[in-house]
């Protein structure tokens, strides 16, 4: 990967109250260099197999994951299963439409995410807003504030859509190109400035380990 | 000799002239006074002299005649003690009331030369109207002096006094015209003789003169006039009622005493207990402080009148016993309340009220109302260290604590009564004492203020000190010299080798003496003082080793090293912090000289030292008035206990248990007495608190050590003393099975409970307190199996237990020091400010919870292997639950002191100092010594244990074998290692970019968290255990012993409803109690 | 000397190198027969290496001080230190392991290592949610600890020893001589206390993933879960030899060993599939009720 | 209920009674007696629950009306008090003493259309939204498709049509050929 | 005839006095006014006295008095006598202090009840 050093320096924080900046972790996001080829594609083939989603259900989309995970669709058999914290969890499903203030859960439960991580977008909101498009306090797509790697589109997307979106998601990995951690440590300032323009109250660290 | 003549004479023509010469200014009429005092001290003082230098008692006739003549005076031993009592007292109470007598009329300054002259005229006297006449010139003087300086409630006293009085003279009078009609003579020794008194009308005569003389020694009910003269009367007069009165009366009712049948007898020694019983109870609920002393005076002369009747009906002893015994109490009795009126007329000359003060003088009303009141008032003043000390020895005297005279005259009445067996007596004159200690420590515990807090000023007492101060040494004297030539010592040093002393043990005394020293230095700045209280510990302990045998010398690490330790401790805080290192040094010498001591009266001498200083320990805190109250409490209780077993024989080689009386009741008394110490279930109740508010290292050294003592006493008791030769502890006396079954059912309730109760604790003292307590469980439990496995695991967990309870008590202590509060929730993560410390109290719980590989193991490890292996299923699974619970506790101490959210106002906190720090160290690696190689402890404990028993357990190698496993614990020390250095390879290797983190940067469900406090999760940690095992344990004996406390208190309440201000009430009382004594009198006749 | 010890530290390799391989694949086949309960076809059987290898290949990770990082370690540590002490197979010096550095009592004390290290480690994550699962562990495993204690009592009683081997030893000569059918109410009083010890439903209230997300390891994650991942599977293989050699006659060879604790652990998951969650004072309430009956039962029949 | 109308007509000026149903009735009174009015109904008229409180905004006639929903528990009767005020002064008295949970509505209120209830606990906290700072945003005359273009990054290609033409497309394309 | 008898043996000195006791002390008991409960303490006194008088009496002897003529014999015991001498001296001095005390509570302001001097208690 390239120039890891474009986001030099402690984050200023400076959201926080000065009191508070000590609570939390100044550092910024890296990019994290990749193993030698044959490892990294046997790692990536076991990544593929262990998708670990981050049980949390940001919108009206989070409605459809839970078939899955009955007998009927039976993600299990793809070594796909929820995950209750983020830091065990290596996908985040959006779960549809995203407002301003889900956003702000969204940004940090993605960051606290160990890499490498993966984003599924969930539904037409998430792409262009869908039936939110006018909406005063909704995002209209999500990929401004977090990469997204696969992207299901509906509304709502069938379960059997959202299988079709894993098998993608898991070529994806398979092929190195899930690489949305390093993707948003590279294009951090601009990440934070697009999360920071919507968020309007932003009191939280600016990365949040 | 001087022929007291002249004296009464003198003081006659004195008072006489007294009017002319206070012409010349009431300071020639007060010199006057005094000039008298001394010379009746002087006569006194000469007296004894020659008397002791082997003169013989001496008669004085008037008038040139002799008996039957004239009235003859006598000076023997008992009476030119008596003289020199009353004239020093009289000395001091003038010195007292100087001021008032200034003021007053010239009348005041009479009545007390008379007072002084009549008393020392009902000492001397041999005939019987003469008697009636100095009485009633005292009585006089008496009544006038309470008025003299116009006390408008002293003046309702006197009339109430003088109704009684009156009644009593007129009882007095008929009984001698009737002893003179029938025995045809006054004087006493020819009426001793008299044919004509034997009779049934003879009897009736000698009646009222014992009833009027029993009024005026006030026994209860009829003593309302004398408590309200004790409240209201200047205090200095009180002071001479109190003490040299009574001394008098008390000499005169012994003069008589031959007179007396046995019905007589039956009635004085009735009612004497009486008084003593009733005095007490209604002494705990008095709030005034003259009014309690009152009680207390009453109580004890009650007991002085008891004894003198007892010996003779029980026939406890020689006549010179009975005199040592009675002589200590009254002796003790008179310098010590002398004292104390001394001291309250010294208290009121500062301006203080009766009823409070310093730090309120006044006593609480209800045994438990305690943290209220602690809390809310702040001393306004408080007492010098000196006025403290005053007060202390004159309490402790009073109590009948060592060394003073009355520890030893109740350890002599007491043996003299066991072995006689009479047990009930034993059992109501114990239980008066220890109603009377309880509320005159009480009171005591109020005097001394709480430190810490800001600087409040010393109240001055002045010359007013003089008297007490003068009390107090000679208490101390005499009762050192009693101790150490036998309690008739201090009288007539040829007798002192037929009674019990401490002759042979000097070491004993060590604990006081050092703390005396370091009390004289206390002013020095505190790491000097530190330094010499080790030096002290370190050269006694040097200077004893040779005298400890196995046994005692794994204990005597336990104790004096632990000592030693927290003496180091206690440099954690600059300062001089006044008190804290002699106390500390007294108490770690005073545990050495429980190992030390080798007889019984040694052994019990060294328990009261232990209880007393460690008491005075725990005062020492900050909240720990109501605490400290029931530490002392329950200690005196169980010291007496123990006093009673010990009375019936066993520890000493004097006294092995009787045969087959291991287990019998006094051996069990013995044993429960230890069990109290030692915090088991039920007789647990004071220990929660007092851990916890005593000073943070005191603390340490209660637990830690202190509790060790206790189960050294348990091995003393069933162990004659020097275990290696006569480990003939004939086993096959050792009661019946079911006792030690029971033994260990206590100590496995006590495990349990004082785990379950540990889990509950928000303060983390209370959890260590509690824990503590569950650990000695464990111990009894292991000791009870009375095998060589049990004995081993029991010595192996105290030792064990000493070990990583001190490492807590260190760490916690600077914890404490550090954060300002032993709350556990309003800590946390305080691991990176204070690694060393997390990192002691990690392996102490791992240690405690008998996680391997760390030494605790091995307790547990032995534990089950003998109880299992002796057959005691059920016992082994209740203990195995136990030490599960431990687990939450443990857990929970190191999770919200060290672990979790660290708080936003404890960010500056520092490592604790090095004074905590390098204990830990050292404490750490003996653990981590004895983990590897635990042969270390575990082959001193064999040897000893297999000595004792026939051995089940032994080594092979490095694994110790039972027969039903084995442990090798460097193996498993070796193979943890080796597997958590994989592990932690393993981890190093595959972690890639780790990013250190804070506190905040926790998933929180999508937030951020907003305060620590609110994200730390530590209060009300075990809730849901509570809801489900709470049942368990509610409290149960807290409620039972608040229930004996509310009982007692209750009686006393009611009695004292008797006392209901009225005069006439009293005279009734008075008409009553004689009709009643000769109905009794005629019962038993 | 040296050649003695390395056999033993190659043997205790391989020995622990089966038991990782086992645990695994049991684990996974559980998850397998469960899903098969549920009408689902359920994950891969190797899913478990997956997962640990996804964990291991995490690229990042956070730590919350040293504690946090020892956590995992101490919890492996105690996983495989306690199977390390148990002797595995029966006459088997292969699977001996340093069974000799103490008997049945070390065993169950040393299972505590790991918990309290975990637990200390978990706390120093700072998360509520690690403190809350800690302490319903820790409240529950006071509770199963009793019927478990007792039915090792009855054990040791009717053998006269708490030597893992000699136990096991005395259980030789077939099924009649097993415990379970020498004392079973006694084996059923610890396999009661074993569905506790598992944390499987219904006593699964400490991880309890809707409350209190999966409880003490909330925090952790890439290698440290790993290690966690890993420990499951070895601290399961040894709890089921040792239940194995205490109850169900040991096993004299490795295919023995590996049908019986298979089948032990199948009632767990059969009773964990058909029963729902207890509340903690529920469960606490539970084990001390009438599993505690009948372990004291079984130490009775001991002594009879 | 005629008691009641004449009653609340006598006190407060109350006009507008309009029975709307079986148990339900709307009425009107002017903002400045709405507080005593409440009251009375609330003590008096046994109108003792307060069942929601909002706001209409009437931006063609320039005022807010706001709607307290009381309940008469006892009479099974429902009672829509309206009043009116100006959308250019939007203060009126809070009732978060009469009914405590009364305060909720208010902050909503305060929030979503910016009608100010001085006095009223935490009313200028913020309710539904975190760090809104543009006008409240259910007056009708806050432009949400104009704030949403100039806020929030719009995906390039996105294209409108009307539901009904698509759907005939696509379900029967030869109608359009 | 027996009650004659009896009477008879009744000394006459003590049975006066023995209801003077018992006078006195009911007066102490019974009355309230601090000035009875002094009188009441006089007459109690006297009783005393006699009684001890009559233990020196004896029927038909003369006054202990030396004068030459009436032979020691005769006399009744003087001891008695003396005795009570003293006592009436002790008595008047209690007399006299309980009299100053008396007055100098009501001067207080107490009154004279006993009753309301009664505020030490229990």
């Amino acid at each position: 990967m390239s120039d890891k050093h474009s986001i030099p320096g402690p984050l200023a924080n400076e959201g926080l109250p000065l009191a508070e900046r000590g609570l939390f972790c100044d550092a910024p996001p890296r990019q994290y260099q990749r193993a030698n080829k044959i490892t990294e594609a046997f790692w990536n083939w076991a990544r593929a197999q262990s998708l670990w989603i981050l049980g949390f259900g940001t919108g009206c989309g989070a409605i459809e994951l839970r078939p899955l995970m009955t007998s009927r669709f039976d993600m299990y058999r793809y070594g796909i299963q929820p995950r209750p914290t983020p830091r065990q969890s290596s996908v985040f499903v959006i779960g549809g439409y995203a407002s301003v203030k889900t956003l702000k859960r969204i940004v940090r439960s993605y960051e606290q995410m160990m890499g490498p991580k993966f984003v599924v977008a969930l539904g037409s909101c998430t792409i262009n807003g869908g039936m939110y498009w006018d909406s005063y306090n909704t995002i209209k797509r999500i990929d401004q504030y977090i990469p997204v790697d696969v992207y299901i589109a509906g509304c709502m997307p069938r379960p059997e859509a959202l299988l079709a979106g894993f098998q993608e998601l898991k070529r994806i990995i398979r092929a190195g190109r899930g690489e949305g951690q390093n993707e948003y440590a590279r294009k951090f300032e601009w990440y934070k400035a697009n999360q920071k323009q919507v968020i309007k109250d932003w009191n939280m660290p600016d990365y949040n380990w | 000799m001087v022929n007291p003549l002249y004296l009464f004479a003198a003081s006659l023509a004195a008072a006489f002239l007294l009017p002319l010469v206070d012409k010349l200014g009431r300071r020639a009429s007060l010199a006057l006074v005094y000039l008298v005092g001394l010379a009746w001290l002087a006569a006194a003082v000469s007296w004894l002299l020659a008397l002791v230098q082997g003169g013989v008692a001496q008669d004085f006739g008037t008038a040139g005649f002799m008996a039957p003549l004239a009235i003859v005076l006598r000076v023997g031993l008992l009476e030119a003690a008596g003289v020199l009592a009353v004239a020093a007292v009289g000395l001091l109470s003038a010195a007292a009331m100087h001021a008032s007598l200034r003021q007053a009329p010239a009348g005041g300054a009479m009545a007390f030369l008379m007072l002084l002259m009549g008393l020392c005229g009902v000492i001397l006297t041999r005939d019987l109207f003469n008697l009636f006449v100095f009485l009633e010139i005292s009585a006089i003087a008496t009544y006038s002096l309470i008025g003299f300086d116009d006390r408008r409630p002293a003046l309702r006293s006197a009339f109430k006094y003088m109704l009684a009085g009156g009644i009593a003279s007129a009882l007095y009078l008929i009984g001698v015209i009737y002893v003179y009609r029938f025995g045809d003579t006054l004087n006493l020794d020819l009426a001793i003789r008299a044919p004509g008194l034997a009779g049934a009308a003879g009897n009736a005569a000698l009646f009222f003169l014992l009833a009027a003389l029993l009024v005026e020694l006030k026994p209860f009910p009829a003593n309302g006039w004398a408590l309200d003269v004790y409240q209201t009367a200047h205090p200095g007069l009180a002071a001479m009622l109190s003490g040299a009165s009574a001394t008098a009366l008390l000499l005169a009712l012994w003069k008589l005493l031959p007179l007396f049948g046995t019905a007589h007898l039956v009635i004085i020694a009735g009612s004497g207990l009486a008084t003593f019983l009733a005095g007490n109870l209604a002494g705990a609920r008095q709030r005034y402080t003259r009014r309690m002393l009152g009680y207390s005076s009453v109580a004890q002369i009650g007991l002085a009148m008891a004894v003198l009747a007892l010996g003779t009906l029980f026939k406890l002893g020689s006549e010179l016993f009975l005199l040592a015994v009675a002589g200590g109490f009254v002796l003790n009795h008179l310098l010590a309340k002398t004292g104390l009126f001394l001291l309250s007329a010294a208290f009121e000359q500062a301006g203080l009220t009766d009823a409070a003060g310093v730090d309120g003088v006044d006593v609480v009303d209800t045994v438990d109302d305690a943290a209220g009141a602690s809390a809310a008032a702040q001393p306004a003043r408080r007492l010098s260290p000196l006025a403290l000390a005053v007060a202390g020895g004159l309490v402790l005297a009073l109590v009948g604590l060592p060394p003073f005279p009355g520890f030893w005259a109740k350890w002599q009445l007491v043996q003299a009564l066991a072995d006689r067996s009479r047990w009930w007596l034993i059992g109501l004159i114990l239980g008066g004492s220890l109603v009377e200690a309880f509320y005159m420590l009480r009171w005591l515990g109020r005097l001394v203020a709480a430190r810490g807090a800001a600087p409040v000023p010393t109240l001055r007492l002045g010359a007013g000190l003089l008297g007490p101060a003068v009390a107090a040494v000679a208490l101390a004297g005499l009762g050192v010299l009693s101790g150490v030539f036998g309690l008739t010592g201090a009288l007539d040093p040829k007798a002192g080798s037929t009674l019990a002393s401490l002759a042979g043990e000097p070491w004993l005394w060590a604990p006081w003496a050092v703390a005396a020293v370091l009390f004289l230095l206390d002013w020095l700045p505190g790491w000097l003082k530190g330094l010499l209280a080790l030096g002290a510990v370190a050269a006694f302990a040097w200077l004893v080793q040779d005298r400890l045998d196995g046994l005692r010398q794994i204990f005597a690490i336990m104790l004096l090293g632990g000592g030693g330790l927290f003496i180091v401790a206690a440099l954690r805080k600059p300062g001089s912090r006044g008190g804290l290192h002699p106390l500390l040094a007294m108490v770690t010498l005073s545990l050495g000289a429980v190992l030390l001591a080798e007889t019984r009266l040694g052994f019990f001498f060294a328990w009261e030292t232990m209880t007393l200083s460690s008491w005075l320990l725990v005062r020492r805190g900050q909240a720990s008035r109501q605490p400290a109250l029931s530490y002392i409490v329950f200690g005196l209780g169980g010291a007496f206990l123990l006093m009673v077993g010990l009375a019936a024989g066993g520890f000493d080689s004097a006294g092995a248990w009787p045969s087959g009386a291991l287990a019998s009741w006094p051996f069990l008394l013995a044993l429960v007495g230890i069990l109290v110490k030692a915090g088991a279930l039920g007789l647990h109740v004071w220990l929660p608190g007092a851990y916890a508010e005593a000073d943070d290292e005191s603390s340490g050294l209660l637990s830690a050590s202190l509790s060790k003592a206790a189960v050294f006493g348990l091995f003393a008791l069933v162990l004659s003393r020097g275990i290696p030769g006569s480990l003939s502890i004939s086993l096959g006396a050792i009661g019946g099975p079911w006792l030690w079954r029971a033994l260990g059912w206590v100590g496995l309730a006590t495990a349990l409970a004082g785990a379950l109760y540990a889990v509950w604790q928000e303060d983390i003292k209370k959890t260590l307190a509690w824990s503590s307590m569950g650990q000695i469980g464990y111990i009894i439990l292991a000791f009870a199996l009375m095998d060589q496995a049990g004995w081993t695991a029991s010595l192996y967990l105290a030792f064990n237990h000493f070990l990583y309870k001190s490492m807590l008590f260190l760490a916690v202590a600077g914890v404490i020091q550090r954060v300002g509060t032993r709350n556990m929730y309003e800590m946390g993560g305080l691991i990176k400010k204070m690694p060393v410390s997390f990192l002691t109290v990690l392996m102490a719980i791992i240690a405690l919870s008998g996680v391997p590989p760390l030494t605790g193991f091995g307790g547990k490890w032995l534990l089950y292997s003998s109880l299992i292996a002796k057959g005691w299923y059920l016992e082994a699974a209740v203990a195995f639950f136990a030490s599960g619970v431990a687990f939450l506790y443990l857990y929970r101490l190191i999770h919200s002191i060290f672990l979790g959210q660290p708080k936003l106002n404890q960010s500056g906190v520092r490592e604790a100092p090095l004074a905590l720090i390098a204990p830990q160290l050292l404490l750490m690696g003996v653990l981590m010594a004895l983990s590897v190689f635990p042969k270390l402890l575990l082959d001193p404990i064999l040897e000893i244990t297999s000595r004792v028993f026939p051995p089940t357990l032994g080594f092979s190698g490095d694994a110790l074998v039972s027969p039903l496993g084995y442990w090798n614990g460097t193996l498993t020390m070796i193979v943890t290692g080796g597997v958590f250095a994989l592990c932690l390879l393993w981890l190093v290797i595959n972690l890639r970019n780790s990013q250190g983190v804070r506190q905040f940067n926790i998933v929180f469900a999508g937030e951020r968290p907003l305060r620590p406090e609110t994200t730390h999760y530590a209060w009300r940690f075990f809730e849901p255990y509570r809801q489900a095992v709470g049942g368990l344990v509610r409290s149960r004996a807290e409620r039972f012993w608040v229930l004996v406390g509310g009982g007692v208190s209750a009686v006393g309440g009611a009695l004292r409803r008797l006392y209901t201000g009225n005069g006439q009430t009293y005279a009734l009382h008075v008409v009553m109690y004689v009709v009643v004594l000769y109905l009794v009198m005629g019962v038993v006749l | 000397m040296i050649t003695a010890i390395l056999t033993r530290v190659g043997y205790a390799l391989v020995s622990l190198f089966v038991i990782t391989n086992y645990g695994l694949l049991l684990i996974g086949s559980m998850a397998r027969i469960s899903a098969k309960v549920q009408g689902r076809v359920g994950q891969p059987v190797w899913q478990p290496y997956l997962d640990i290898i996804k964990s291991t290949a995490k690229r990042n990770s956070i730590s919350h001080g040293v504690m946090f990082y020892l956590g995992p370690v101490f919890r492996l540590a105690g996983g495989v230190g306690t199977y390390l002490f148990i002797p595995a197979v029966f006459g088997s010096a292969l699977f001996r392991n340093f069974s000799d550095s103490g008997d049945l009592l070390l065993v169950m004390y040393f299972i505590f290592f790991g918990q309290l290290g975990m637990a200390l480690g978990a706390s120093e994550g700072g998360h509520p949610y690690s403190a809350i699962g800690v302490s319903r562990g820790l409240a529950q495993m006071t509770a199963f600890e009793v019927p478990f204690a007792l039915s090792v009592i009855a054990v040791a009683i009717q053998y006269k020893t708490l030597d893992i081997t000699a136990i096991v030893a005395a259980q030789q000569g077939g099924f009649l001589h097993w415990t379970v059918a020498t004392n079973p109410v006694a084996v059923v009083a610890a396999l009661i206390a074993f569905l506790g010890m598992s944390m499987h439903n219904p006593f699964s209230v400490v991880i309890a993933p809707q409350e209190i997300p999966i409880g003490p390891p909330t925090e952790y994650q890439s290698n440290l879960l790993g290690m966690l991942q890993t420990n499951r599977a070895i601290f399961n293989g040894a709890k089921l030899v040792l239940y194995m050699n205490l109850f169900f006659g040991g096993a004299t060879s490795l295919p023995v060993m590996v049908i019986k604790t298979f089948l032990i652990y199948f009632i767990n998951v059969f009773v964990g599939q058909a029963f729902p969650r207890l509340r903690v004072d529920q469960s606490i309430r539970f084990f001390l009720g009438a599993p505690t009956v009948i372990g004291v039962a079984g130490v009775i029949i001991a002594l009879l | 209920m005629k008691e009641l109308i004449t009653s609340l007509a006598n006190r407060y000026g109350v006009r507008d009674w309009k029975d709307l149903k079986a148990g339900q009735a709307a009425c009107f009174v002017d903002s400045g007696r709405l507080r005593d009015c409440l009251r009375w109904l609330r003590d008096e008229a046994g109108y003792a629950h307060l069942s929601f409180a909002t706001a209409i905004d009437q931006l063609e006639r320039g005022v807010f009306t706001l709607t307290y929903a009381l309940r008469n528990h006892e009479r099974g009767h429902s009672l829509l008090v309206h009043s009116e005020i100006d959308r250019t002064r939007p203060v009126v008295d809070s009732i978060h003493r009469l009914w405590a949970q009364a305060w909720t509505y208010q902050r909503e209120m305060k929030e979503w259309y910016g009608i100010d209830f001085p006095g009223s606990p935490r009313v200028d906290e913020e309710f539904v939204l975190e760090g809104w700072q543009g006008p409240p945003m259910m007056r009708r005359d806050f432009d949400s498709l104009a704030y949403s273009d100039a806020t929030y990054a719009e995906r390039p290609g996105r294209a409108s049509s009307d539901p009904a033409e698509h759907m005939k497309r696509e379900l029967y394309p030869e109608e359009q050929a | 005839m027996k009650l004659a008898a009896i009477l008879v043996h009744l000394n006459p000195v003590a049975i006066p006095g023995a209801l003077l006791i018992l006078i006195g002390l009911w007066g102490i008991l019974a009355r309230q006014n601090l000035f009875k409960i002094a009188v009441a303490f006089s007459i109690l006194g006297t009783g005393v006295n006699l009684v001890i008088l009559s233990v020196g009496y004896i029927r038909g002897r003369t006054a202990p008095i030396l004068d030459g003529e009436a032979a020691v014999a005769s006399m009744t015991d003087p001891v008695p006598q003396a005795l009570v001498l003293t006592a009436i001296v002790i008595g008047l001095a209690v007399t006299a202090l309980l009299l100053s005390y008396a007055v100098r509570l009501r001067s207080g302001g107490g009154g004279s009840s006993i009753e309301v001097h009664g505020d030490e208690k229990w």
